[in-house]
């Protein structure tokens, strides 16, 4: 008897590489960096001044699904929507194809959404806490299918008008890094 | 227990040993399976009503798949139920020859409904992804896909058997149950065509 | 047919010959090819008994955590997957794998008087991807991809949007894996009734045992796909981005559960009524008489059947349906009550009317009287519409279906256990060890769910990881959660028990309960063979009724697996089946098709990939192998 | 039926202000005296059946060691045993009978109300893990959205329409009535009418995620006069605050995460996600019922949420001490 249970988990024991991390969920992050929170900014736009120096990318925001479909949520509830659309671009540049004006690293998506970019991107700094920040920058590189498949969010509960991004083809990223480079 | 008491015995060792049939319990085993996989097509027929009744337009905001192809092959399937049944006749006689030929031709009109029906997915005219109706729609053809599949490796199989050795009464049984389970998939086939063509057009 | 006139039976070297014939393979491989119904019966049950311990250890572990006001013995996470998995193991994994196909595969041929199931094959294939099935729910728990969104997993909570991740996922495949080998078995089951009765065992005289079996096979067939289908459905929604459950893209949320409780609903009576197999069976052995009301139980099950799948609705009482449909299923919920209210007259009847003897499965079923009858009459308050609209998804609901499962499930089950266990393993249980076993059981039980009643009614909602103090709830959750101790403690009295008497038991014999069914006409533990001489069957209570030379079948071959095939109504022989015998193949296939089931959720693609490793080892499970089909082919006789 | 409730009572541990006995509305008292009717005539058909059961039992009883022999047939027993089971069987028919019209009644009289003309209406949304509350007006600056904590006018009939923003949560007010559950892509009238003025609180009752366990809410029923009054008040826009440490609360609202999700009408705050806070000082009690509404709770939940509860949408807000002090003076002036 005991001899086929051994033999069974052998045979099941595949599963076990493909885990773990994908569904961590994380609800008490690290507190953010007191310094970073605690400046009161007066205005939301101020493009490129006092410019964030990106931290290391916390991983575990990449590779969580419950990380992502956090960051799905907030990306439509702090109005993202409002110029990048459902990732289709509009005020703001299209998020779900290929082109990367400030780079395609989490990193540089970080410092976007915290410092804000030229021509209209605001920065939230102070308004959104990091761990937040991160979530929304692993949803936005998953709508160019730069994440795993297994951890991208599938169709939401929505009105359908954008492809899955767990169905998104991978993108190779174009565009240069670095706040110098003007888009078009 | 006392073994060697003197006791009447039934006998039966001059019974059969290869029936046709509902005699068969492989018979049996296959009525049950067609009541399991009727079972799936019915739940998912009456889902195809519910979810019309949850929307006003219906098909919503896309035209009704393209007739042809679905009639077609629903004119085939229908078709092909009489060299099925036609083998089931010969099987019980053991005439090798004519199970092949039989087997053979439920074979090619196999082939072709498949291609048909690859035909069919093309001109669906709605994705499975854009709405809850292409989803059953595609749902319920995809399904009866999988069984049509099913069906025709099986036949394959059959026929190849009967150019093994090995030919033996109990697979003259089996062919004769195949065919049983053909009728089927032909059944369930013009039921789905109603639907999803049919009823689009016709209510 | 014609009898002979009486001659002297069962020649000298028979039985050797037999037992080289249907020996089941030994060693390591052997093991796993082995298409035996003993064999594969006990590993259903031995299998489901692990599962059921599991599921016990999930559920002491949730009662701890509510066994005081905002207590943080586990976060929300874990609490979430622990109780879905609770449920998800006792439903899919325990109750029906051991009511049903356990006892079922064991004890249905014994009963027919056959020495093997039908499509023996496909019995075994159900049991290892049964097995699969758990693994993958377990083994998913422990790399923390447990299920968290209730046995049920309602949408659109365990939709894409709202369960990301791969938990609802592994629970949705192992539904497929669990529900497939529940079909597979129910028609195994109802072929075997069918068709392989002994001579002479009309469908009157069929044991009633044997009528629910038959039942409850068909309500799976029913049943089971609608749980295949909307599991399906939800698979896909999650995967492949369909929208059978998007609100926002004409899908419907309740879809879902109409589909769920059209399963759901039947699924309590398939795992109820195996439960009343037992006690019809047990109570007509220890009251020494004929169970009286024959035809009303069996007409009674069969209703309970039908009428089982009329009353799903009232699962949905709250989701503001409107009032005349409310009533109707109030109506059918409130009829389901009469079949069983008739087994339980005709129970009364017969003990009134025998010589009661307290043995202790009898000590089992006098629990299931008294326990199932409350969970059956809080049943009448929730089928009522109004009341149902308070306590509705609260801890009554809760009390009321573990008084119902435990008190219609597991109480018979360890009765049919106390039972059957001298025949499998050929030694009696220890008496003693069997009643403080059912003591600690039985009141430990009572203290954890009678107060949940209580708990219901004061408003404490179900699922809940942990409740506000404010809300009064401690007390009753305290004395809730000790009674855990004393029913885990009874069920480590029983396992012990069980090994002790595997041990050292007094031997069992035969018929040790001078019961009437066949499945006490063979030594027990049964040969491969099961009889050495088929019997020929006289009365419902076959042994009962036997007549002092009694014919026996005779002309079976010896040398070949041969079994008797009779006609399904008047159970008159009409051929001879050859049982296929042992192969690896169901064994290989179930790995092939698991493999393609796991894949399937990383990759929608597996199931199109997967196909062709499928169908070839399903055909070379039916390809015709060795030198048998040549011999067949010399030997058989045809009937045309 | 009258002296049967304090019996029961007497069984019990004391509800407190959250059980579906001692029913402060119509519907309730209705569904409460059917449960105790069907109650006792459980109990009584529990008492016989296991009485008969362990009078069968003892009847004949016998301690043999080895089995007895097997009772012969007997023609006439079984004819008697058929009567009693026929007769037992038409008692439980109409027995059956009478709880399904009893029910059936009971039914329509608590959903008689939804006859009732001009009722307070009341749009109730599901969010996880929240109750939003809208007094909806034709005028939109009459309009009040609040959260968690309905008040109603006592006497009068109020309907409620349910939705839900999210997933399936039910709505369970067990003193006033049963639970109806918020369906996405549904909506439903829910009616009751409260008769005893007093606080009455509800909790999610449909399992609907991580926080299921701390969704409660409050029906909090009052005068006419008082809700007309406290209608008034919540339709006002947030007053701009006098006292200095307040004005800079509220630029540590509007400047920090607090902007993300809330609104506060009458300020740039006009975030949806979360709670109205418009008139927070107002409530009682905050995150769904599940803190007092005092500095301290507040102070705690605006820090660390997550520790209190495990997965709710609202983030942690390290904020430095005097600007969290600065933020609930401000929140406490929302009357």
């Amino acid at each position: 008897m005991s001899r086929c249970y051994q033999f069974a988990v052998l045979a099941t024991v595949a599963l076990s590489l493909s885990a773990c991390k994908r569904e961590t969920r994380e609800f008490r992050p690290v507190p953010p960096a007191q310094n970073v929170l605690n400046t009161v900014q007066v205005s939301g736009l101020n493009p490129g001044a006092n410019p964030v120096v990106p931290p290391p990318a916390p991983s575990v925001y990449q590779e969580s699904a419950y990380a992502v479909s956090q960051g799905q949520t907030l990306y439509n509830q702090y109005n993202c929507v409002g110029c990048h659309a459902n990732g289709g671009g509009g005020i703001g540049p299209p998020l779900m194809d290929n082109n990367w004006i400030y780079g395609s690293e989490p990193a540089n998506v970080f410092a976007t959404i915290m410092q804000g970019r030229p021509n209209g991107m605001p920065s939230f700094r102070n308004r959104i806490p990091e761990y937040q920040a991160w979530e929304i920058v692993a949803y936005v590189r998953s709508l160019s299918g730069l994440l795993p498949k297994d951890v991208a969010p599938a169709r939401s509960d929505t009105m359908n008008i954008k492809p899955a991004p767990e169905s998104m083809p991978r993108q190779t990223p174009t565009g240069i890094t670095g706040a110098t480079e003007q888009s078009k | 227990m006392e073994r060697l008491r003197q006791r009447p015995v039934l006998d039966v060792s001059g019974l059969p040993t290869v029936v046709f049939g509902p005699a068969n319990i492989i018979w049996l085993g296959n009525l049950f399976y067609m009541l399991i996989e009727g079972t799936m097509f019915a739940l998912l027929i009456a889902s195809y009503f519910y979810l019309r009744t949850r929307v006003d337009e219906w098909p919503p905001g896309v035209h009704p798949p393209y007739l042809w192809f679905g009639v077609i092959n629903g004119i085939l399937l229908i078709i092909s139920f009489f060299p099925a049944w036609w083998v089931q006749r010969q099987a019980p006689t053991g005439d090798l020859s004519k199970v092949r030929l039989g087997l053979t031709v439920m074979v090619v009109f196999g082939v072709v409904c498949m291609v048909l029906r690859g035909y069919e997915f093309t001109a669906l005219n709605v994705g499975w992804n854009s709405n809850a109706y292409g989803s059953i729609v595609w749902t319920l053809i995809g399904l009866h896909t999988a069984h049509l599949i099913t069906e025709w490796v099986e036949t394959v199989a059959l026929l190849a058997v009967t150019f093994s050795p090995k030919m033996e009464g109990r697979k003259f049984a089996d062919i004769g149950v195949n065919s049983d389970y053909w009728y089927f998939v032909v059944i369930t086939a013009v039921l789905i065509d109603f639907v999803i063509y049919g009823t689009t057009r016709l209510l | 047919m014609a009898v002979s006139e009486p001659i002297a039976v069962a020649p000298v070297g028979a039985a050797e010959r037999l037992e080289q014939t249907w020996r089941q393979p030994p060693g390591f491989w052997g093991w796993f090819k082995n298409t035996h119904h003993t064999a594969i019966g006990v590993r259903f049950m031995v299998t489901s008994f692990i599962f059921l311990i599991l599921g016990g250890i999930l559920a002491a572990l949730m009662r701890f955590q509510l066994s005081r006001p905002e207590n943080n013995l586990m976060g929300p996470d874990f609490y979430n997957q622990t109780f879905s998995m609770h449920g998800s193991t006792m439903i899919f994994l325990f109750a029906v794998p051991m009511m049903f196909q356990g006892f079922g595969v064991y004890v249905v041929p014994l009963m027919c008087g056959a020495r093997n199931i039908a499509f023996p094959r496909l019995n075994a294939f159900s049991f290892y991807i049964y097995v699969g099935g758990g693994l993958l729910l377990w083994i998913g728990y422990l790399l923390n991809t447990g299920v968290d969104t209730g046995w049920f997993s309602y949408v659109t909570l365990s939709g894409p949007q709202f369960s990301p991740g791969k938990r609802v996922d592994f629970w949705a495949q192992m539904i497929t894996f669990t529900e497939v080998s529940a079909l597979g078995v129910a028609i195994c089951i109802a072929t075997t009734i069918l068709r392989h009765r002994a001579p002479g065992m009309t469908l009157n005289r069929m044991p009633i045992l044997l009528w629910e079996k038959l039942t409850i096979s068909m309500a799976v067939i029913f049943a089971m796909p609608a749980v295949m289908v909307v599991s399906s459905m939800l698979l896909m929604d999650r995967t492949v981005g369909t929208h059978f459950f998007n609100p926002a893209e004409g899908g419907d949320v309740l879809l879902y559960q109409h589909l769920f409780w059209f399963f759901g609903h039947p699924e309590v009576y398939i795992i109820f009524l195996p439960g009343t197999a037992i006690v019809s069976t047990t109570v007509a052995v220890f009251a020494r008489r004929h169970i009286f009301g024959y035809v009303p139980i069996v007409v009674s099950v069969v209703a309970t059947g039908f009428l089982g799948f009329s009353v799903w609705v009232h699962h949905m009482f709250a989701t503001g349906i409107p009032q005349i449909s409310e009533s109707f299923f109030t109506a059918a919920s409130l009829m389901i009550v009469v079949p069983t209210a008739v087994q339980f007259y005709c129970w009364v009847t017969t003990i009134w009317r025998g010589k009661l003897q307290m043995k202790l499965p009898m000590l089992w079923i006098y629990g299931f009287f008294f326990v199932f009858l409350i969970g059956g009459l809080s049943g009448v308050m929730l089928a009522s519409v109004p009341v149902d609209w308070q306590v509705h998804d609260t801890f009554f609901v809760v009390a009321h279906f573990h008084y119902v499962l435990i008190g219609g499930a597991l109480f018979p089950m360890f009765a049919g256990l106390y039972f059957w266990i001298p025949k499998m393993m050929g030694r009696m249980m220890d008496d003693m060890l069997g009643k403080v076993h059912f003591w600690l059981f039985f009141v430990g039980f009572n203290l954890t769910f009678f107060t949940m009643h209580f708990l219901g009614l004061h408003g404490m909602p179900r699922r809940v990881y942990t409740y506000l103090p404010e809300m009064h709830w401690g007390t009753l959750n305290a004395l809730s959660t000790s009674g855990v101790a004393l029913m885990s403690l009874g069920v480590i009295v029983f396992i012990v028990n069980f090994f002790q008497s595997r041990a050292s038991g007094e031997l069992a014999g035969d018929n040790p309960w001078a019961a009437g069914s066949l499945d006490w006409a063979t030594p027990s533990p049964p040969p491969s063979y099961n009889f050495l001489e088929p019997p020929t069957v006289n009365g419902r209570e076959a042994l009962w009724e036997a007549l002092p030379n009694q014919p026996i079948v005779g002309g079976l071959r010896d040398d070949v697996r041969e079994v008797l095939i009779t006609h399904s109504l008047d159970a008159e022989p009409e051929y001879k089946e050859e049982d296929p015998g042992p192969s690896i193949w169901p064994f290989i296939t179930s790995i092939v098709v698991g493999i393609v089931f796991v894949e399937s959720i990383f990759t929608p693609w597996a199931i199109a990939w997967g196909a062709a490793p499928v169908g070839a080892a399903l055909i070379a499970w039916m390809w015709p192998k060795g030198s048998r089909p040549l011999r067949r082919r010399v030997e058989e006789k045809w009937s045309v | 039926m009258i002296g049967v409730g304090p019996i029961a009572a007497a069984l019990l541990i004391d509800p407190g202000a959250h059980s579906m006995f001692g029913g402060a509305s119509t519907q309730a008292s209705h569904i409460e005296w059917l449960y105790w009717l069907i109650f006792w005539i459980c109990f009584v058909v529990y008492v016989l059946v296991i009485a008969a059961f362990t009078r069968a039992g003892a009847r004949n009883y016998r301690g043999d060691p080895g089995m007895l022999p097997v009772l012969p047939k007997d023609e006439a027993g079984d004819r008697r045993a058929g009567w009693f089971v026929g007769t037992a069987v038409v008692v439980t028919i109409l027995t059956l009978f009478f709880v399904l019209v009893e029910t059936v009644i009971t039914g329509k009289k608590v959903e008689s109300a939804t006859t009732s003309k001009n009722p307070v209406t009341i749009n109730v949304i599901g969010h996880q893990w929240w109750w939003e509350v809208i007094y909806p007006n034709p005028q939109a600056d009459q309009t009040v959205t609040t959260a968690n904590e309905i008040h109603v006018p006592v006497g009068k009939p109020v309907v409620i329409l349910t939705n839900s923003a999210d997933v399936i949560h039910s709505f369970w007010p067990p003193n006033i009535n049963g639970k109806r559950d918020l369906l996405p892509g549904y909506s439903s009238a829910f009616w009751f009418q409260v008769d005893k003025p007093g606080i009455y609180r509800g909790q999610c009752a449909e399992f609907c995620g991580l926080q299921h366990a701390h969704m409660g809410f409050s029906i909090i029923a009052e005068s006419p006069e008082q809700f007309a009054q406290w209608q008034q008040n919540q339709v006002k826009p947030a007053g701009d605050p006098t006292d200095p440490e307040a004005q800079r609360g509220k630029q540590v609202f509007l400047t920090h995460a607090c902007i993300m999700c809330h609104t506060v009408r009458g300020t740039d705050a006009g975030s949806r996600f979360g709670p109205d806070l418009t008139h927070l000082a107002s409530r009682q009690m905050i995150a769904a019922e599940t803190l007092p509404n005092t500095r301290g709770a507040v102070a705690g939940w605006i820090v660390d949420p997550q520790r209190i509860k495990p997965g709710t949408q609202m983030s942690p807000n390290p904020l430095a001490p005097d600007d969290l002090q600065a933020v609930i003076t401000y929140l406490q002036t929302l009357q």
